[in-house]
């Protein structure tokens, strides 16, 4: 029979139309409108999981985000598989397919539950702490087993095909939740004229109103809901969020949505006229105000053997009765502790099924709601509770016994009652989650038996999720809190007036949590707390016998709450039988943190379009496409592709990288190359301070450097050790150009900006980022001259124009700043024009450097080059551990500069004067083939034990075509007093280089080449 | 996340836009050659780290660029004030108690004139 | 001391487990320790344990002012690994590491000591060279480590997106086969347990709220419940280092940090061992119980909050999603923060100050829990000496004036 | 005088020059607008972008004489001229943006700075480092809402204010010129990105791009 619970009438389904979908291979039918819960139980699908410890049967027992059980893996291919779907949140859409996440062979006839039955016994809380020691070396043994058996659903093997977005939002006022309460408010801050949004996590908004039993203005709720939705979308600064979580409040009233956009249609999102649609939208809200409107969740009452499937949460009943049109079972007998659980009784004797009997655990049960049932002729039997529930795969009965609470224990006979249905409810816990993510411990109020939120600066409460509960009420709360919210951001008040409820007389709640039983609590059936992580009253009770007093250590210790559900349902039931263990209140006993999320959050949601191609900004120099065409590879510093080396092909050979560096660097020393070196960073810096400034962030002088010279920089940290260079050229008495190392140029500008705003405000002096203003190439190599002279009318004289200087003039047409700095060791000239006409001087340039030979190198070839010439590179050289002196660039640290200059004092210091610290060096392999490893240890001692001491390490080595052998720079303790020694590289295969120390520079100490 | 005035831009703006600096009001010593390794020492590294009210440095990196200082609370988070280079702050771990429970009589007259709670955009 | 094993499980079982001990006792302060250690996480109940066991001092306190191992204990990703790059924080990380591997039957108590293997992915030329660097120097000081290539990677960790289409492809990683995670709750408590069986007394809700300090000597401690007196007081109080410093009136080179974590729901088992990658930023493992484990950078800023920025969580879910792109459909179900005491130089302080007989074990930045058992044995060695222990020699805070920091950054950089 | 070098980086004569966004458009393509379009970009290439730094009363009295047009009086303002060709942009306290039709930067610069005379300030010409991207359309502002975390409102973002602010994972300089348009300022190592990024966002909307 199709859809055997499914009730003829009511609810909110379109019984018209039918959706087919699959559980567990089965295929059933449901309706829009449903959930995959209320499908499931319409068909009568009672086992939908098997427990995560003991492998019991479980079926659905709450209808929203508390449920525990009902995790399904969801999707019918391999891509658009979902793990841990909550039934109770998903849509039913055509086509869904979904399997329980654990159950082997099948969660009817499941094998671990065998061993959960006869071995939950051994498997008190943190068993394994206590075992699976012996033999030590068992345990990734032990621990695959454990593995195999956790988990709940499957990560997808494919990957994603969906998009996700992100919405940087703010508003006035953000009313979380759209029950009776965030209506309102959103309604009283909507009419004052504020941007506000509304969310809520349901499909359709209203909350508790869908499957209210309340009229409101003498209709039923939804009539209310709707005239309430339709005025809030016709306000112009409205927006309305369905299917929408608050997952996260942050400080300063920071606000993460996540708005399942397509989930409700597909596991693949649908694309619409061609267009991708996103999965799942992620908002990140601003808020002025935020009204917290998120109601509260129902507690179950903690029974023996109250996971058996038929047993549910009462509020639960009721909505699958009155807004699914689902009476989940034929038989209902209710445990109550207060009047609202009376509402699933009535609702299921109006949907024509048996109401059993009602266990009040009250002795006196007198409000209106009791009265109704009452003269339904529904039996009430008063001061009892359900003590346990009978049945295996679904409830075949309920034990009922009087109890006395404050004693604990079961006063009266048990009365079995046969049904198939157990609902209760043990009162209510507001939805307190978010307004503790950000520190604010929720208060235990008495009078409503529950936590409140803690003031939080800028967030009001309204409704259940404060404890007003009672719907007259709860609507004037919201609109409170909506006039208070839209007020804060400076609007009037809007009126809105009160609809007519029937405030309903309600009795008092009693408070109850764990039923007693005949039994000792560690002798009797389960009692579970937390069903997702099969926590029951008799693990919390044995944690506290074992020393764990805090509730955080019971919550470790037992898992309590750590499951998707972070346990919404089971928290504060825990929370009172670890009281009751320790002989404490609740409110001693305290609560925990809750932390974001409040539902799970897919990681695609976060990352929204972050991914792929657009996780990074990749950056782009304005010779990129030349390099692209002309088949460079590339290496990425920092965000930067910066072609790495040009292969070529060669008799329909690629080159290798090796082959292809060894030609770019010959051809730089024999005749021309060129590189691009946009992506230096290049800061002007103007003001008749600009000289003094220059002289106290970099460690050398700038008292003299006069127009048209360049020189080469050092700058430190107050630590003294170095962390940047470049060259700075004096390009007027007050004008200076500075570049930095490509990874460097937004950190110097930042140094500089902090020493000028912080320290030396009094100096007149500004810095501007033109990085990107210049694009750079350098002409580097002895036929460099006669290149240049063909495209240039800068007089290329070496008297007139000499290494180290700077002209400007025309390259190619452009005009340009052309210096002559080197960092190959070559004649060399670094060429800046405006890059938009950057391209037509490359490519100008290789119009005319064919006869010459030409060659586009890259940033090995650089690398090579420089290394030669013992040139560092800052962060490959350098680690943050050297000095200057360390360097051996005693040549360019202004010890007699008037200003203590950054960096200057540290270098006195005990452990920076020390002269066995590690110094650069360069390194020449015995073995002229060997390219020593950048990142090989240097010992003296290779025959050492290990540990063996290392005195330095390489770090930079490359084979040189020019000296035709390996060589490196490297630090070794106390290395500049040791030209000539030998130290040896002990590698990982077990070879052993043997290397010399000799001078960091290894071809053309004079400088000669780069001064012709 | 936080969202902080920038007392230049005079507008509230989104913590990525900004980076913190450290602690505020690190002087460097005026002569740093006359100055013991444990003084400088003291200066590059030792720092006030305090649970509660913190005066920091913050740079409005992307936005106008400027440094300025921040007084902020290290465990509610609360930013207490900003304030621009070279000025001192008005709040200090001395004055909080006094400049809260003024504040908090501040706001139960703002409350009983009907008045609410200033939110963080207000 | 109640001895734990499989039997014993099953006989408690048989007796509806109503004769379980407690893991340890709840006791009334005494009047005088010969050692008080002011902090009850894991560093300090493992202090605690050595000192009873292996120095023979019994008469300890530990004070924690909340529950046990309730700081960073509880709050890491639980990786254990000690490749690190310099000798003196190698020497202390591999005898941590050394500690590790026999700490579940040292304590009796199973620490779920998971070698399951850290790989540190690189993805620029110079991470390589930094990871080549690491491991070279990691072999000649006796820890174990191996440089992988990009395929190596992929052998690895197949679910991984080693191809060279990623905006940053992987280069390689090196590779700790010793290395892996445990149970972070179960060191703290195992720790507890062991210590409280040879005698020492761990004082919870007690709260520090000055040190007695006569003539440059301490003498003890004011706390919410009487003062405690001893000659001899180490502090290991994590993120709250600078705040008790400054009540002994002690400056410290330390800023405490937002340091955040997230885990996803439980899944299947997919991923067999720990991935780091300091350039994409961001690390994973998969606890037992199912949970992806995540985490990645400090906030910039001070913070006690115990809560961080949400930007950070996006850039480590970015970067996960970058190097695990099946992962898009897993789901976030929890993310928290911690707070890191960070030391310039990115390693801890374990030292004498200038108070005698008041000693600080701190800074630990973002690699206190690997180095649980090391720290805690040195630290003991330390206090029932009198004299630093040579591994915590280098650690002492007088680094920073002199200069001598031991530079980790490279090995830190991204927090773990 | 400024003692400051002052280089007119224009050729004479036709040159060829390329937009920072040459390359993006060929490879990442143009789309052009269908029937459904909610959004257009457009790139204004090649304008005249200096950096002005210096005391706001002396910038403001040298460009009054200089352009005709002042500083904008508030931090975040934005003035343009009649013809909406030359504006003036707030970027910090002694910094503000002047974008002047291409080709009249270096006249400008050097009129102001003999406007200037001794005063303490700099120009800096930023022209080749940046390009603007126009943004139209009933979805421009949502396509904006995905990008940057600035709120786009126009409560809160009026004409004539302009900020420079986090788009993506790069840095922009967001400027609402008039009631349809918004100007994107844009450094042109991070163009391709937020080209690339732009269509990404702009495809539900079928973003179109004019050129």
């Amino acid at each position: 029979m199709s859809q055997p619970n499914r009730l003829k009438t009511g609810g909110r389904v379109d019984r018209s139309r039918q959706l087919t979908f699959t559980f567990n291979g089965q295929r059933y039918q449901g309706h829009p409108g449903d959930t995959l819960a209320s499908a499931l139980l319409a068909n009568g699908v009672d086992i939908v999981n098997r427990s995560f410890k003991y492998s019991r049967p479980r079926g659905i027992v709450a209808a929203g985000a508390a449920e525990p059980n009902g995790i399904v893996q969801l999707g019918s291919t391999e891509a658009g598989q979902v793990p841990n779907v909550r039934a109770t949140q998903q849509a039913l859409y055509e086509g869904l397919t979904a399997r329980s996440t654990n159950g082997w062979p099948n969660v009817q006839r499941d094998l671990m539950g065998l061993i959960g039955k006869l071995g939950g016994q051994f498997m008190p809380p943190g068993f394994y702490y206590k075992t699976f020691m012996a033999p030590a070396s068992m345990w990734l043994t032990y621990e695959k087993y454990i593995r195999k058996a956790a988990g709940l659903g499957r990560s997808p093997n494919e990957n994603d095909l969906d998009i996700y977005d992100h919405r940087h939002q703010h508003c006035d006022v953000l009313v979380v939740g759209a029950g009776p309460a965030g209506l309102s408010a959103a309604l009283a801050a909507g009419r004052a004229g504020a941007r506000v949004m509304l969310v809520d996590e349901q499909e359709e908004m209203g909350g508790s109103l869908l499957s209210s039993r309340e009229n409101i203005d003498d209709a039923p709720a939804t009539s209310w809901v709707e005239k309430t939705l339709k005025e809030l979308s016709e306000l112009e600064h409205v927006t309305l969020l369905p299917r929408t979580t608050a997952n996260g409040y942050h400080d300063h009233n920071f606000v993460t949505l996540h708005e399942r956009c397509t989930e409700h249609l597909s596991d693949l999102a649908p694309s619409v006229n061609g267009r991708r649609q996103v999965r799942a939208r992620l908002h990140r809200v601003r808020a002025g105000q935020v009204v917290l409107a998120s109601g509260a969740h129902e507690r179950p009452l903690v029974y023996g053997n109250n996971d058996v499937p038929g047993s549910m949460v009462a509020g639960a009943v009721s909505t699958y009765i009155r807004r699914y049109g689902v009476a989940p079972g034929n038989r209902l007998v209710l445990s109550t502790s207060n009047d609202d659980g009376y509402r699933a009784a009535l609702d299921w004797a109006e949907a024509g099924r048996e109401v059993v009997a009602i266990a009040d655990a009250r002795q006196n049960p007198d409000g209106e709601l009791v009265e109704q049932a009452r003269s339904k002729g529904i039996r009430i039997i008063a001061g009892s509770a359900v003590i346990e529930a009978r049945g295996e795969k679904r409830v075949s009965a309920a034990k009922v016994a009087k109890i006395d609470i404050a004693g604990f224990k079961v006063a009266g006979p048990v009365e079995e009652l046969a049904c198939d249905t157990i609902a209760s409810s043990g009162g209510f816990s507001p939805v307190v989650h978010l307004a503790s993510h950000t520190g604010s411990r929720p208060t235990w109020n008495e009078d409503i038996l529950g936590f409140v939120p803690s003031p939080v600066k800028g967030m009001t409460p309204a409704g259940g999720a404060h404890g007003v509960y009672a719907l007259g009420k709860v609507l004037e709360d919201g609109v409170a809190a909506g006039n208070a919210a839209s007020e804060a951001c400076g609007f009037s008040a809007a009126s809105v007036s009160q609809p007519n409820v029937k405030n309903l007389r309600e009795g008092a709640a009693v408070a109850l949590y764990q039923v007693p039983h005949l039994k000792a609590t560690l002798r009797g059936p389960k009692q579970f707390v937390d069903m997702q992580n099969d926590v029951t009253s008799a693990a919390i009770e044995l944690a506290t016998r074992e020393g764990f007093e805090s509730i955080e250590h019971v919550k470790r210790y037992t898992a309590l709450g750590f499951g998707t559900d972070q346990g919404k349902l089971g928290n504060i039931n825990g929370m009172a039988i670890a009281a009751r263990c320790l002989g404490r209140t609740i409110p001693e006993v305290g609560t925990t943190v809750f932390r974001p999320n409040y539902t799970p959050v897919s990681f695609g949601a976060i990352v929204g379009r972050h991914c792929g191609e657009l996780f990074d900004p990749e950056r782009y120099t304005a010779m990129h496409q030349w390099h692209v065409e002309n088949g460079a590879e590339f290496e990425d510093v920092g965000q930067w592709k910066r072609p790495w080396y040009f292969p070529r092909k060669v008799n329909g050979k690629t080159e290798t990288m090796h082959e292809a560096v060894s030609r770019e660097c010959s051809a730089v020393r024999e005749k021309v190359g060129i590189l691009d070196a946009s992506t230096l960073g290049k800061i002007d810096i103007q003001g008749p301070d600009a000289r003094e400034f220059l002289g106290r962030v970099y460690t050398n002088k700038w008292a003299k450097l006069a127009p048209g010279r360049v020189r080469y920089g050092l700058m430190c940290k107050d630590d003294g050790m170095v962390f940047d260079d470049g060259t700075t050229s004096c390009l007027a008495e007050n004008h200076f150009l500075m570049t930095t190392s490509t990874g460097g140029a937004a950190t110097v500008l930042e140094w500089l900006e902090i020493w000028h705003q912080t320290e030396w405000p009094e100096l007149d002096v500004y810095f501007n980022s033109v990085t990107d203003h210049w694009a750079t190439m350098t002409v580097t190599g002895p036929e460099a001259r006669k290149l240049m002279s063909e495209l240039t009318d800068i007089d290329l004289d070496k008297d007139s124009f000499k290494f180290m200087d700077w002209r400007e003039g025309n390259v190619a047409g452009v005009p340009a700043r052309v210096f002559r700095i080197s960092f190959t060791g070559e004649l060399a000239y670094e060429i800046n024009v405006q890059a938009n006409y950057a391209m037509h001087v490359w490519k100008k340039l290789f119009a005319h450097g064919d006869k010459y030979g030409l060659t586009p190198y890259g940033t090995e070839t650089m690398h090579v080059l420089r290394a030669e010439k013992g040139f560092i590179i800052a962060g490959q050289d350098t680690d943050g551990s050297v000095t200057p002196e360390d360097l051996g660039m005693h040549w360019a640290i202004g010890y007699d500069k008037p200003n203590s200059w950054i960096g200057k004092r540290a270098l006195t210091r005990p452990d920076t004067k020390r002269t066995d610290r590690k110094q650069m060096v360069g390194l020449k392999p015995k073995d002229p083939k060997v390219v020593l490893e950048e990142g090989a240890q240097i010992v003296l001692d290779p025959n050492h034990p290990i540990p063996m001491p290392m005195v330095g390490q390489v770090n930079s080595s490359y084979y040189s075509p020019t000296l035709e052998s390996g060589f490196a720079l490297a630090v070794v303790k106390g290395g500049h007093q040791k030209m000539g020694d030998t130290v040896y590289l002990p590698m990982a295969d077990g070879k052993v280089h043997e290397a010399e120390i000799v001078s960091p520079i290894f071809l053309d100490p004079k400088g000669e080449r780069q001064n012709v | 996340m936080f969202y902080i005035l920038c007392p230049y831009c005079g507008e509230h703006r989104e913590e990525e836009e900004f980076h913190p600096k450290g602690q505020a009001h690190i002087a460097r010593p005026e002569d740093p050659e006359n100055t013991s390794d444990d003084e400088w020492g003291d200066y590059l590294f030792f720092r006030d780290n305090p649970r509660g009210v913190h005066h920091e440095l913050w740079v409005h990196a992307v936005g106008c660029r400027k440094f300025f200082n921040i007084t902020r609370h290290t465990v509610t988070y609360e930013i207490l004030e900003v304030y621009k280079m070279g000025e001192q702050p008005s709040i200090t771990a001395e004055n909080y108690a006094a400049h809260q429970a003024a504040a908090s009589a501040d706001n139960e007259r703002n409350a009983s004139q009907g008045k609410h709670q200033q939110g963080v955009r207000a | 001391m109640q001895r734990y094993s499989g039997f014993g499980l099953v006989k408690h079982a048989l007796s509806h487990h109503e004769n379980w001990q407690r893991q340890w006792r709840n006791p009334t302060p005494k009047k005088e320790y010969d050692v008080i250690i002011v902090g009850g996480g894991g560093h300090g109940l493992a202090t605690a344990y050595y000192l009873a066991k292996e120095h023979g001092i019994t008469n300890v306190a530990v004070i924690e002012k909340g529950w046990l191992g309730g700081g960073n204990t509880a709050r890491n990703t639980t990786i254990v690994r000690s490749n690190y790059l310099w000798d003196e924080s190698a020497a202390l990380y591999e005898h941590a590491m050394k500690l590790w591997e026999g700490l579940s039957q040292d304590i009796n108590y199973n620490v779920m000591f998971s070698q399951r293997g850290v790989l540190n992915v690189g993805h620029t030329l110079q991470d390589m060279r930094d990871i080549q660097r690491r491991v070279n120097a990691n072999r000649l000081n006796g820890i174990d480590g191996e440089v992988l290539d990009a395929k190596g990677v992929q052998d690895l960790v197949p679910i991984m997106d080693c191809s060279k289409n990623a905006r940053y492809p992987v280069m390689g990683a090196s590779w700790q086969p010793r290395a892996g995670v445990a149970r972070h709750d179960a060191v703290a408590w195992g720790y507890a347990r062991a210590a409280d069986a040879l005698g020492v007394d761990l004082l919870q809700n007690t709260e520090v709220t000055g040190f007695k300090i006569r003539d440059g000597q301490i003498h003890g401690v004011h706390t919410n419940r009487g003062d405690i007196g001893s000659k001899t007081v180490g502090c290991v109080t994590a993120g709250n280092s600078g705040v008790m410093a400054k009540m002994a009136g002690i400056k410290m080179p330390l800023e405490s940090h937002p340091l955040q974590a997230l885990v996803s729901e439980p899944i299947k088992p997919i991923l067999d061992t720990v991935v780091m990658s300091n350039h994409v930023h961001g690390y994973i493992s998969q606890s037992d119980k199912g949970d992806l484990v995540i985490g990645a950078g400090i906030d910039g800023y001070n913070g006690y909050g115990q809560r961080g920025s949400y930007p950070t969580v996006e850039h480590t879910l970015q970067a996960i999603v970058e190097m695990f792109p099946i992962f898009s459909r897993v789901r976030m179900n929890r993310q928290w923060g911690g707070i890191v005491d960070t030391c310039p130089d990115a390693c801890p302080i374990i030292s004498k100050t200038k108070v005698k007989g008041l000693y600080f074990n701190c800074g630990w930045g973002t690699g206190g829990f690997k180095a649980t058992p090391g720290s805690g044995n040195v630290f003991a060695a330390s206090l029932a000496k009198g004299e630093m222990h040579p591994i915590a020699a280098p650690f002492s805070i007088d680094r920073f004036n002199t200069g001598a920091l031991i530079d980790e950054h490279g090995a830190a950089g991204v927090a773990h | 005088m400024s003692n400051a070098q002052q280089f007119d980086t224009r050729p004479q004569g036709e040159i060829p020059v390329e937009s920072p966004l040459a390359y993006s458009m060929q490879r990442s393509g143009t789309p052009k607008a269908k029937a459904g379009t909610k959004v257009t970009m457009r790139e204004r290439p090649f304008l005249g972008q200096l950096t002005l730094r210096g005391g706001a009363i002396v910038l403001d009295e040298a460009l009054r004489e200089v352009l005709g047009l002042g500083l904008p009086g508030e931090p975040l303002g934005l003035v343009q001229d009649k013809a909406g060709e030359r504006s003036i942009q707030w970027m910090s306290p002694d910094e503000w943006l002047l974008i002047v039709p291409g080709g009249e930067e270096f006249d400008v610069e050097r009129r102001l700075r003999e406007a200037l005379g001794d005063a303490h300030f700099a120009i800096s010409n930023v022209g080749g480092g940046q390009t603007v991207l126009e943004l139209e359309g009933e979805a421009a502002n949502e396509v904006l809402k995905k990008s940057v975390a600035y709120d786009v409102h126009p409560r809160h973002f009026p004409v004539g204010k302009g900020v420079t602010t986090v788009f993506a994972k790069a840095t922009v300089i967001l400027r609402r010129p008039s009631e349809e348009r918004w100007e994107l300022v844009v450094r042109r190592s991070f163009a391709d990105y937020t080209y690339r990024w732009l269509l990404d966002a702009g495809e539900e909307f079928d973003i179109a791009v004019e050129n």
